[in-house]
């Protein structure tokens, strides 16, 4: 059984300047079977992702491009987005 | 039906309106809104305004909020163009059309649709001030409200991640 | 600040868009509603709708509606143009175009001018049919109520003579 | 002391057909002080004035281009327009 998860992991607005990085394909552990996991381990990744998810009520996800819960699954290559709440309009 | 387009140009109110309705005369009223870069950010003058999206997701956000419209109001057609990148004071930023056989239809569209769009398509705004520094702007709980008052999402629904 | 007209030629709408907005860079949306000819009155095909208006107090009423949209709304600009005469299905009959700071305001106003412009303003229309006979259109009680939603009138109150 | 009222009293949409004319001048009986009385007298001018006003409460007025109620008063030189409800828009 394969023992990491490979998403591609992508950060938009502030999140992206905090994390420094627009995109990153990672190969989370099996444990992030769901966002609220992923985020646990994005986090100790580095201290721009601690700062990103510093306040992790005001962080939207969306998994394969629709706006998902942290309860939400993950699977394997899953497109994971992080980002504010949107102001667009 | 709908068209929906995400670009760095400008759009031309006029001919989005001409390309909806020509040749049709089944159409009674359209209702229209366009959403442009106001100079001034709580009293600090603007100098750009940047706006930054989700490729792909973006466009799967507009289609779905307007057949969403569509499903709710018996449209004869809608349009809905958001611009993306710099912007400067006074640009066009956002533009939507609604058509429908009544005017109240094509009304109630257009507001639904620029409601959704400001809470559920994913753009982001960057004011940029004249001394280079720029500030994210914070998402509007009168935001949240406006769209909150059409009910129970069907075109994707933020939560906290 | 309002600009009204009426006339027998066709209004340009993004001409009339780019007259308002052109360098001003403290409008943050524009509300505008189009109306047209519809083919159909009712199940039975339409040639033309005519228009008949009473000049000189239709232009006191434009002009009285949209002082009154100014005074409710935060307005930074308003237009209202409407034809008259002999109008094919699919042409444009009106024009409301509604600037503001905010949406709220631009697309409120916008609603509130073409629900008072249709209750409040001297036009008649006239259904014209293929065979050559002709019906005045009967005042839809829908409209009055849409009108009267905005409560007591300033511009001029219609009673029965 | 004039016993006559002169008006110019206009005519919209059917009641300008059901009438003949867009516009007339008139010499009002002094009794006509008020837009009720008027269309009391104009109602005796032809049939088809009384066509006109069959249906009194659907017709509208304006005085010197306001609208203006039955009770309204008139003046030497008014004009006067009646017209079906507007149906503009």
């Amino acid at each position: 059984m394969d023992e990491t998860l490979p998403l591609t992991v992508l950060y938009f607005a502030w999140l992206r300047e905090r994390v420094g990085v627009a995109e990153e394909r990672v190969a989370a552990p099996a444990s992030a079977r769901d966002v609220g996991a992923l985020v646990d381990w994005l986090i100790g990744r580095s201290a721009g992702h601690a700062a990103a998810f510093a306040r992790r009520d005001v962080v939207r996800c969306a998994v394969n491009q629709e706006f998902a819960a942290p309860e939400a699954a993950l699977h394997a290559g899953d497109e994971v987005a992080f980002f504010p709440p949107v102001t667009g309009g | 039906m709908a068209r929906v387009a995400i670009q760095t140009e400008d759009f031309d109110t006029g001919a989005e309106l001409a390309a909806l309705t020509s040749g049709r005369t089944d159409i009674g009223g359209i209702g229209c809104f366009v959403g442009t870069v106001r100079q001034t950010a709580e009293g600090v003058a603007l100098a750009a305004l940047t706006l930054e999206h989700y490729p792909g997701m973006t466009e799967r956000a507009l289609e779905a909020i307007a057949a969403e419209a569509e499903r709710r109001f018996p449209l004869l057609g809608c349009t809905v163009i958001h611009r993306v990148g710099r912007l400067d004071p006074g640009a066009n930023v956002v533009l939507v059309l609604a058509a429908s056989a009544h005017r109240q239809a094509a009304l109630d569209a257009t507001w639904f649709l620029i409601d959704w769009l400001k809470t559920k398509a994913p753009f982001w705004k960057q004011e940029v001030f004249a001394d280079g520094t720029a500030r994210w702007v914070a998402a509007r709980e009168a935001d949240t409200k406006a769209a909150a008052r059409w009910g129970a999402t069907q075109a994707g629904q933020e939560a906290p991640g």
